[in-house]
């Protein structure tokens, strides 16, 4: 990529100089066709990526479709272990659409300047991964083709859905989440597809975006309206994001299954969600700016925020690590002391419960060294170890739960089968899919709020 | 042909498509046009949707118990026991449940053929029944049987010439030879539990053996409730090998060997002799204390006391346990005796070998095998497949496609008992009339039209056979006694009278003063199997994935083994072991059973079935491998531990309570010294909610776990009301078996004696149902009377309400548990249940559909429901009445007057789930003296 | 400069955005309506049976009440259709010669019963008892229509659930005293409330609104 | 502003001065064009109204979210569900909320189209020549020919405050 941004050449491995670079970088004009070269570059390694993945995606498809014909006896779930692989599957993938709009509007609210870079980035992903995460509340159920009855509409049956359930709330947390991060997303990037559709090599791709941007002008009435708007979505956003794992987290809490049956639920997911998102972030992020030579605009500093960011999460998720089972030798509680104390542990999932805590605790503290955190590929393992953790979690919470509750007669070990692996890793696939395409068709850096972010670090500086 | 005249085939086929699945259509899509196909004369008997109830009788190896067939336009469904049979009094085991889905089996035998092509019925009577050549001789083997009308025809058979045998897989030579031993006749013994004070089971399966009657369940468990503090109750000894229903609820047991039980009864009977009187014998050498103490209690009880023995137990065993009765002062008090109902029980005829000798001598011309599989299941060294080679002509006539009708030349479909006439005995010589329900599905005969042809009588309907057979024995008018002894299903006045029988003590001195047999590395211990019996039920998927009553296992038979032999041989659950009894070798996998006798391996027969294209073929390993024509029961056996290891579905994993509130039990001391020991579990818990159910009647279950013996006749009772679907073995295994209701058991105590504790877990219909509350389609809520209702066309499948069930009581359709299934076996569907769809949840309804029944009669006169006009299924066949369910809102109904028990508990009660179902607990009576503090 | 797009662009693409806007509110709306409609309900559908069998005839002319034939409504879940018995008892004294009934007399001679278009078809999993309301006074017509006035019967009612609900949470104005319930000529004789909430009271009418009362 | 005169600069600052400088003079319709939101400009106009309106509409949306569940489990379809009452409060809240928050922000978000004229896929200022640099690095100030104080020789006005050029805008017929 060297060719295209020579303004950013200067610099390019001094650890902590985003700011420097953005300041010293080459003109607006330099900058925009930098970040807007990914759109009209050609990219080989791109259409392999997208094939290998596109096919993934098939078979997702595939899987759930053979899954719909034929009834989820083709997974391993059983009675007791009713919820496994699509509930894991959902909670992580939900868990991972929280990093995108936290740091848009967390981030955002409290003025993180690093965040820009990474922003829109990490909406996008938020919005492929609840595509991902909306899957399965819909093919899990025995029935997905009545799946509507869970919103309330004028049935000629008369019956109407019972609220006291988790369930509708779940699809109207998990719906809202989607549409107001897409909105969230497309608002940001007006500006942005604005200036691909002026930027534009040929006039078929200048139309499409010139429609994608719907004709946005940067007037100063747009900005005006578009500022305060944009805020308030921030505003919304961020309870928005605690709130949706709040839901996720009742689908267990509201139950009175041992190890679900905790009012630690709600900040205990949005802290496990927001780690894995991060983790998320830096996986997708780490490949992209060495595949697209984005080092100068995705920089060292930004990897070390986020190392930072990681560190708190798997802090607090170590705390509730701590305090779940503490909470349940606390309660005297026989079923809640057996699950958490005796099964996670010593159980025969006891490898899950221990891998656990390996990834989500112990490897990240590797993060407290400097060079763990400004090293990409040594946190891109990091981050892949929290995400295999994240995941875990999941199926410890879930599956270890369920497998041994209250009546042994009961208890039943849980094997995945393998339609259960080929739909996570169908969904990764398409989840891949889905971002290569974003990479590949829309602005993937916000361009429009670098350069304001510059105007103004300049505006300060004089 | 036979005929009856009552319902016509057609009527049938048109309903073929009654039970066809609930398809989750709603009013969006317009369905497929439907018909309605009126009679074109509608019987005067038949309501349409209003079933009607025959009494008719089942037969086991000559044992007859009173039957209840429910039949709904000309289909039965359902098989109650009938309250008037005294081998039932309304109960039924699993087995004659069961044996209901037998009759659409879709790989029954359907028709007549010689070795594969179809014939007629007259090409097959004139070759089975042509005189054999010169010099031979036709035999004819039967299954035992105390049919008077079959009688009968023997009798006829035998003045043509004809040799007829009997036999049986699981043959009741012990017991017979024994009593002939005792009293110098063969004498069938009746026990009167309800008034036996201490019994003592040596190796006998008296609970749930599948040829005792149920109503000794019954009477023992009447003497077990305790209905307060301090209350009476009976004490049970067991010694067994394997642990068994009978065993589970002992007071005390006692694993031994089997080869062992012989010593422990001579110990007893010396011991008890002591106490009483001598009568002339030698006292024993080196009696165990535990003989000693429980002759003692034996002793304490004079005429209140049963002692019996089990037929896998040899002659001398018998006699001791007779020598027992008598020394105990039991007989015509709590013991008497009648003539067996099973026809030359005892006698020549029943000789197995009979038989073999015959054919080997060249004798036989023409053998007629009617019913049975003695191929599948004689003793190998019979080697019957190679002796019927040999034979001229041969011929079967059975309802299963066997290894025998595969080895014989001829074979004829043999009619289902639901289909063609006949008559049987019950143990105590009651005789029953066996009527059709259901005009026959396949081109059979009967035994008895196979007889008469033989016979020389022709081509008879077997109503026929058995009306006349009864029309020279009626007093009276005969019509009158016709219509009356079919609408009661009993003649009554035909029960046998007892018979005076005295021990002959003489020859008993040999026995009592033999030297106690050595116990050997290792016995193998074989078992009938409480699910396909003799291997007779391999077919039925109902009794195949019914979890078997001791060890939770389905589809499968295994190497019982105790948990300390289990570590010596170093193997654990799955583990494949090779048997080796005399040089017959077999491989088959094991299974740790706390109870199992040390040195014990106890294998069920009647598995590993080889007829390729039925459903039996391939299912556990043939037991009867291992059997000699010496040792039916038990034998030495070298175990050889392999490398392989095979899966196993156990409906049930894990058998500890980890001292959690889930069985409460207490010895009759404890429940003494603390009266309140349940109420804790019981008390109303502190709630939020107020919302109650308003309506006038309020239901309610209560299960005693004092009577209860795990017996499983409930589950099977309840898969034939409601539709439960089988899933396979591989689906038991990956944890999705559908049963509405289970048996629970757990093991508590010394792995080595542990105790056996049973629990029937189903719907506890909660009043604060945590099922309800996470369904978000309102598909499982609660009813004005109090139901947890579960509405599967409302169901979208989240299964989030399995998850937040603490009993675990609900069931998934993982597929569409009823596609692929023949045609046959819709006709097996009961039309008031909807039959589920894949991906909905279903779990117990308390049969609701009954109960809605019996509210709309009520409601259409304008009355109320009386106490007791509904039984759910499981309470209706419940052999020891443990299950009572009705109105909780009248305190006059039983079911309030069994809540007032003091025993009452509600299973995880600190849940707050107020569970509608109760239970009562378990209350054991150990004998203080076995259990020095 | 040309701009990228034509003025006339912004009224196609709002006119798009309406529409895609329009759809989303309209479809399920539609949808939610169609399954109302008498054409998913089969309400008013012509039903093709064996045999014309004319009801105004044998009601109007004839006078014989709904429960001389489908007899079983008063002790069964099923009203159905009679057997072929039934036909007889009349016609094989009159009309025994006629084509229309060749059909009728066919069965009875050859033992093959008739089949019958259904006409009201409820799904599997409904248990619908007859039996329980006539003996709580809901009139044939209550939901089979006026079929005394139908030359071929055809259903009236839509037999959606929502439609039993109405009734079974409020059923005094569907009642009648118990021996007009196959009356076709009834009137009440006083305002149809007051005449049910009376009857309801008499009747001891308590119709199940639990699931269970229909879906076992 | 669909008509009038448009004049491009370089930097954000020029632009900013002459729109001040503009302002000064009682110019009332200025507009500017502009590839991001430069703030001295946008703080100088009034603020927005679309927070208010986002923040009725959550209200509003959750009132219904609210009012929906509580009609549809306490008067529409009421039932005995695991012994809870009808009106299960803390139930209802999660997606009373979630509501809110729905409408709120497909309100703001149709709320803050409109309010900007958009979508509109072309305007006459897009007929400009160099007008498509506004949204990359130019920055373009107008004057609406509505403006009381606007002349033919504004654009003359405009070159001499810095712009680097400017051109007459036409709404077209």
């Amino acid at each position: 990529m060297s060719a295209t941004a020579p303004a950013l050449q200067l610099l390019r491995e001094e650890p902590t100089g985003g700011e420097e670079v953005l300041l010293r970088g080459g003109s607006d004009l330099e900058l925009t066709d930098t970040l807007l070269a990914p759109l009209w570059q050609q990219w080989p390694w791109l259409r392999w990526a997208l094939g290998i993945t596109g096919l993934g995606a098939l078979v997702l498809f595939g899987a759930l479709t053979y899954t719909v014909l034929t009834g989820i006896g083709l997974w391993g779930n059983n009675i007791p272990v009713a919820w496994a692989f699509a509930i894991i599957n959902f909670v992580w993938w939900i868990g991972i659409g929280h990093a995108g709009t936290f740091i848009s509007a967390i981030l955002l609210l409290f003025e993180v300047r690093w965040r820009t870079s990474i922003n829109r980035f990490a909406e996008a992903m938020t919005l492929f991964a609840v595509v991902q995460a909306g899957l399965f509340p819909i093919f899990h159920m025995g029935r997905p083709w009545f799946a509507y009855w869970l919103i309330p509409y004028p049935s000629e049956m008369g019956v109407w859905p019972q609220f006291r359930s988790s369930l509708p709330w779940d699809v109207v947390a998990v719906t809202t989440y989607f549409i107001v991060s897409l909105l969230f997303w497309y608002m940001g990037l007006l500006p942005d597809l604005a200036a691909a559709r002026d930027r534009a090599p040929t006039v078929l791709r200048r139309r499409l975006y010139g429609v994608a941007a719907l004709g946005w002008r940067g007037e100063l009435g747009h900005w005006r309206h578009y500022r305060i708007a944009y805020l308030v979505f921030g505003g919304l956003a961020t309870p928005l994001v605690l709130s949706v794992h709040t839901n996720v987290s009742f689908d267990f809490a509201i139950t009175q299954l041992p190890g679900w049956h905790s009012t630690i639920f709600p900040p205990y997911f949005v802290a496990g969600a927001i780690y894995s998102g991060f983790a998320m972030v830096l996986q997708l992020m780490i490949p992209a700016r060495e595949l697209f030579g984005l080092k100068d605009v995705i920089t060292k500093n930004h990897l070390d925020n986020m190392a930072k960011m990681l560190l708190v999460t798997g802090w607090v998720v170590t705390y509730t690590y701590i305090v779940e089972p503490f909470m349940a030798w606390w309660s005297g509680d026989t079923y809640e002391i057996y699950d958490l104390l005796v099964d996670r542990p010593f159980g025969p999932y006891a490898f899950v419960y221990w891998g656990v805590v390996f990834c989500n605790c112990i490897a990240v503290q590797a993060l407290w060294m400097k060079k763990w955190r400004v090293s990409a590929w040594r946190l891109f393992v990091v981050a892949c170890f929290i995400q295999l953790g994240m995941w875990s979690e999941r199926f410890m919470l879930i599956v270890i739960s369920l497998h041994r509750d209250f009546l042994p007669s009961s208890w039943r070990m849980y094997v995945p089968s393998w339609i259960d692996w080929t739909i996570l890793g169908g969904t990764v696939s398409f989840f891949l899919f889905l971002f290569l395409l974003f990479l590949r068709f829309v602005p993937f850096i916000p361009i429009s709020e670098l350069k304001e972010m510059r105007h103004e670090m300049r505006r300060r500086r004089a | 042909m036979d005929r009856d005249p009552r319902i016509s085939r057609r009527v049938v086929l048109q309903l073929v498509g009654a039970g066809a699945t609930a398809v989750g259509a709603t009013a969006c899509s317009r369905g497929a046009p439907e018909h309605i196909v009126p009679y074109v004369e509608q019987p005067p008997e038949v309501t349409p949707s209003v079933p009607s109830r025959y009494a008719t009788v089942h037969t086991l190896d000559g044992y007859g118990t009173g039957v209840v067939a429910e039949s709904h336009e000309g289909r039965p469904t359902k098989l109650e026991g009938n309250p008037r049979h005294p081998a039932s009094l309304g109960a039924l085991g699993p087995l004659e449940q069961a044996s209901l889905r037998d009759l659409y089996e879709p790989s029954r035998l359907r028709a007549l053929s010689r070795r594969g092509t179809p014939v007629a019925w007259h090409a097959f009577a004139s070759a089975v029944s042509a005189a054999p050549p010169a010099g031979k001789e036709t035999h004819v083997l039967l299954e035992p049987t105390s049919a008077p009308h079959l009688v009968d025809l023997v009798e006829r058979v035998r003045r043509r010439g004809a040799v007829v045998h009997f036999d049986a897989a699981l043959p009741r030579r012990n017991a017979y030879d024994g009593a002939r031993r005792a009293f110098g006749k063969v004498v069938e013994p009746r026990y009167d539990l309800s008034r036996a004070a201490v019994v003592l089971a040596l190796d006998a399966d008296f609970l749930a053996a599948t040829r005792t009657p149920h109503a000794w369940a019954r009477a023992w468990a009447s003497r077990r409730r305790v209905d307060a503090p301090g209350g009476e109750m009976s004490r049970l000894y067991v010694v067994e090998a394997a642990l068994s229903v009978t065993g589970m609820a002992a007071d005390e047991r006692l694993p031994v060997q089997r080869r062992a039980v012989q010593d422990v009864a001579a110990d007893l009977l010396s011991e008890v002799l002591a106490l009483r009187d001598r009568r002339g014998l030698p006292a024993r050498q080196g009696t165990s204390p535990w003989a000693r103490v429980v002759a003692r209690d034996l002793a304490a009880h004079p005429g209140a006391s049963v002692v019996m023995a089990g037929d896998a137990q040899p002659p001398d065993v018998h006699v001791l346990a007779h020598a027992l009765n008598e020394a105990l002062g039991n007989v015509g008090s709590t013991v008497t005796y009648g003539p067996s109902p099973v026809f030359e029980a005892g006698e020549a005829s029943h000789d197995a070998a009979a038989l073999s000798q015959a054919i080997d001598a060249g004798r036989v011309g023409t053998l007629l095998v009617l019913g049975g599989d003695p191929v599948y299941a004689s003793p190998r060294a019979a080697d019957l497949a190679r002796r019927l080679a040999s034979i001229g002509t041969t011929a079967y006539l059975g309802a299963r496609d066997t290894a025998t009708a595969r080895a014989c030349e001829w074979t004829c479909a043999a009619l289902h008992w639901l289909e063609a006439w006949g008559d049987a005995l019950a143990f105590d010589g009651t005789p029953a009339i066996a009527q059709p329900l259901v005009r026959p599905l396949v081109d059979g005969r009967s035994v008895a039209q196979v007889l008469a042809w033989l016979a020389g009588m022709g081509d008879v309907a077997s109503h026929d056979l058995v009306r006349d057979h009864w029309r020279a024995r009626a007093p009276g008018d005969f019509d009158r006694f016709w219509r009356e002894s079919l609408v009661s299903g009993v003649i009554a006045t035909g029960t046998a009278a007892t018979m005076d029988v005295a021990v002959d003590w003489t020859s008993l001195a040999a026995v009592v003063t033999r030297p106690p047999s050595a116990p050997v590395a290792f016995e193998i211990a074989l078992l009938a199997d409480p699910k396909v019996d003799d291997g007779r039920f391999g077919d039925n998927a109902w009794l195949q994935e019914l979890p078997d009553p001791v060890t939770k296992l389905t589809w499968d038979n295994a190497a019982l083994v105790s948990p300390s032999t289990a570590a010596r041989l170093g193997i654990a659950d799955g583990r494949v072991l090779e048997l080796d009894v005399r040089d017959r070798k077999l491989t088959v996998p094991a299974l740790v059973v706390p109870g199992t006798a040390e040195g014990v391996v106890a294998l069920a027969v009647g598995y590993g079935q080889r007829v390729s294209g039925t459903p039996a073929e391939g299912i556990g390993e043939d037991a009867y491998g291992l059997r000699t024509s010496s040792a039916t029961w038990f034998d030495e056996v070298e175990v050889r531990v392999t490398d392989e290891t095979r899966a196993l579905a156990l409906s049930q994993e894990h058998s500890s309570m980890l001292d959690r509130p889930i069985v409460l039990t207490r010895t009759a001391a404890e429940y003494r010294d603390d009266p309140a020991f349940a109420k804790p579990h019981e008390e109303p818990t502190e709630t939020l909610y107020d919302l109650r159910p308003d309506a006038p009647h309020q239901w309610g279950m209560t299960i005693d776990l004092d009577a209860c013996t795990g017996c499983s006749a409930c589950v099977v009772a309840c898969m034939a009301e409601n539709n439960v679907p089988t899933v396979g073995k591989g689906g038991v295994r990956l944890g999705r078996a559908m049963h509405w209701i289970r048996i629970d058991r757990y093991f508590s105590g010394d792995p080595r004696a542990p105790q056996a504790l049973v629990q029937p877990m189903l719907c506890q219909h909660c009043e604060k149902a945590p099922c309800e509350y996470v369904c978000p389609v309102n598909a499982t809520v609660h009813s004005h009377d109090g139901l947890n209702e579960m509405i599967y066309n409302r169901c979208v499948g989240t299964r989030f309400c399995s998850n937040n069930c603490p009993y675990k009581v609900r069931r998934f359709n993982f597929f569409n548990y009823n596609a692929g299934k023949a045609p046959s076996m819709a006709l097996l569907m009961n039309p008031d249940v909807t039959v589920r769809a894949r991906g909905v949840m279903e779990k117990c309804s308390y049969c609701v559909q009954r109960i809605r029944e019996v509210e709309i009669v009520a409601r259409r006169e304008q009355r109320r429901i009386a106490d007791g006009e509904i039984a759910t299924a499981c309470q209706q066949t419940c052999p020891t009445g443990a299950i009572s369910f009705g109105d909780i809102a009248d305190p006059s109904t039983a079911v309030s007057r069994v809540r007032r028990n003091g025993r009452l508990y509600a299973v995880l009660h600190d849940l707050g789930t107020e569970p509608r179902t109760r239970y009562l607990a378990r209350i054991t009576n150990p004998n203080p003296e076995l259990h020095p503090a | 400069m040309r701009a990228l797009f034509p003025p006339w662009s912004d009224t196609i693409f709002r006119i798009c955005l309406a529409l895609a806007v329009t759809g989303v509110l309209a479809v399920p709306t539609a949808m939610i309506l169609w399954v109302r409609t008498p054409y998913v309900t089969k309400q008013g559908d012509p039903v093709d049976q064996p045999i014309a069998f004319d009801h105004r005839h044998h009601v109007r002319d004839d006078g014989i009440g709904c429960l001389y034939c489908h007899y079983e409504a008063e002790r069964s879940k099923y009203a159905g259709a009679p057997p072929t018995s039934v036909c007889m008892n009349c016609h094989s004294q009159v009309w025994q010669e006629s084509e229309r009934l060749a059909p009728v007399r066919a069965s009875w001679f050859s033992g093959k019963p008739l089949r019958w278009a259904r006409v009201h078809q409820l799904p599997q999993f409904v248990y619908f008892d007859h039996s329980a309301h006539l003996a709580h006074g809901v009139g044939c017509d209550e939901c089979h229509g006026h079929v005394d006035t139908m030359g071929e019967v055809h259903a009236v009612a839509p037999l959606t659930m929502q439609w039993c609900l109405d009734c079974h949470t409020d059923p005094a104005p569907h009642l009648r005293p118990k021996g007009e319930v196959d009356n076709p000529d009834w009137v009440p004789d006083r305002p149809r409330r007051e005449l049910g909430e009376q009857l309801v009271r008499e009747l001891h009418v308590d119709p199940p609104v639990s699931c269970t009362g229909c879906h076992r | 502003m669909h008509s009038g005169v448009v004049a491009e600069f370089e930097t954000p600052e020029a632009l900013e001065r002459a729109y001040d400088a503009l302002r000064a003079k009682g110019y009332s319709r200025l507009d500017t064009w502009t590839p991001y939101a430069v703030k001295g400009i946008v703080r100088k106009g009034p603020e927005s109204d679309v927070a208010w309106v986002m923040l009725v509409a959550a209200l509003l949306g959750g009132a219904i979210g609210y009012f929906v569940q509580w009609w549809v489990n306490v008067s529409a379809f009421p039932i005995d569900v695991g012994g809870r009452p009808l009106h299960s409060a803390p139930a209802f809240i999660p997606i009373a909320f979630e509501s809110a928050v729905l409408a709120s922000a497909v309100t703001g978000f149709v709320v803050m189209l409109g309010h900007c004229g958009l979508p509109r896929l072309h305007h006459p200022v897009f007929e400009i020549e160099g007008f498509e640099r506004a949204s990359i690095d130019r920055f373009w100030l107008g004057v609406d020919e509505r403006d009381p104080l606007f002349e033919g020789d504004v654009g003359e006005e405009l070159a001499t405050l810095g712009a680097l050029r400017w051109t007459r805008l036409e709404a077209p017929p």
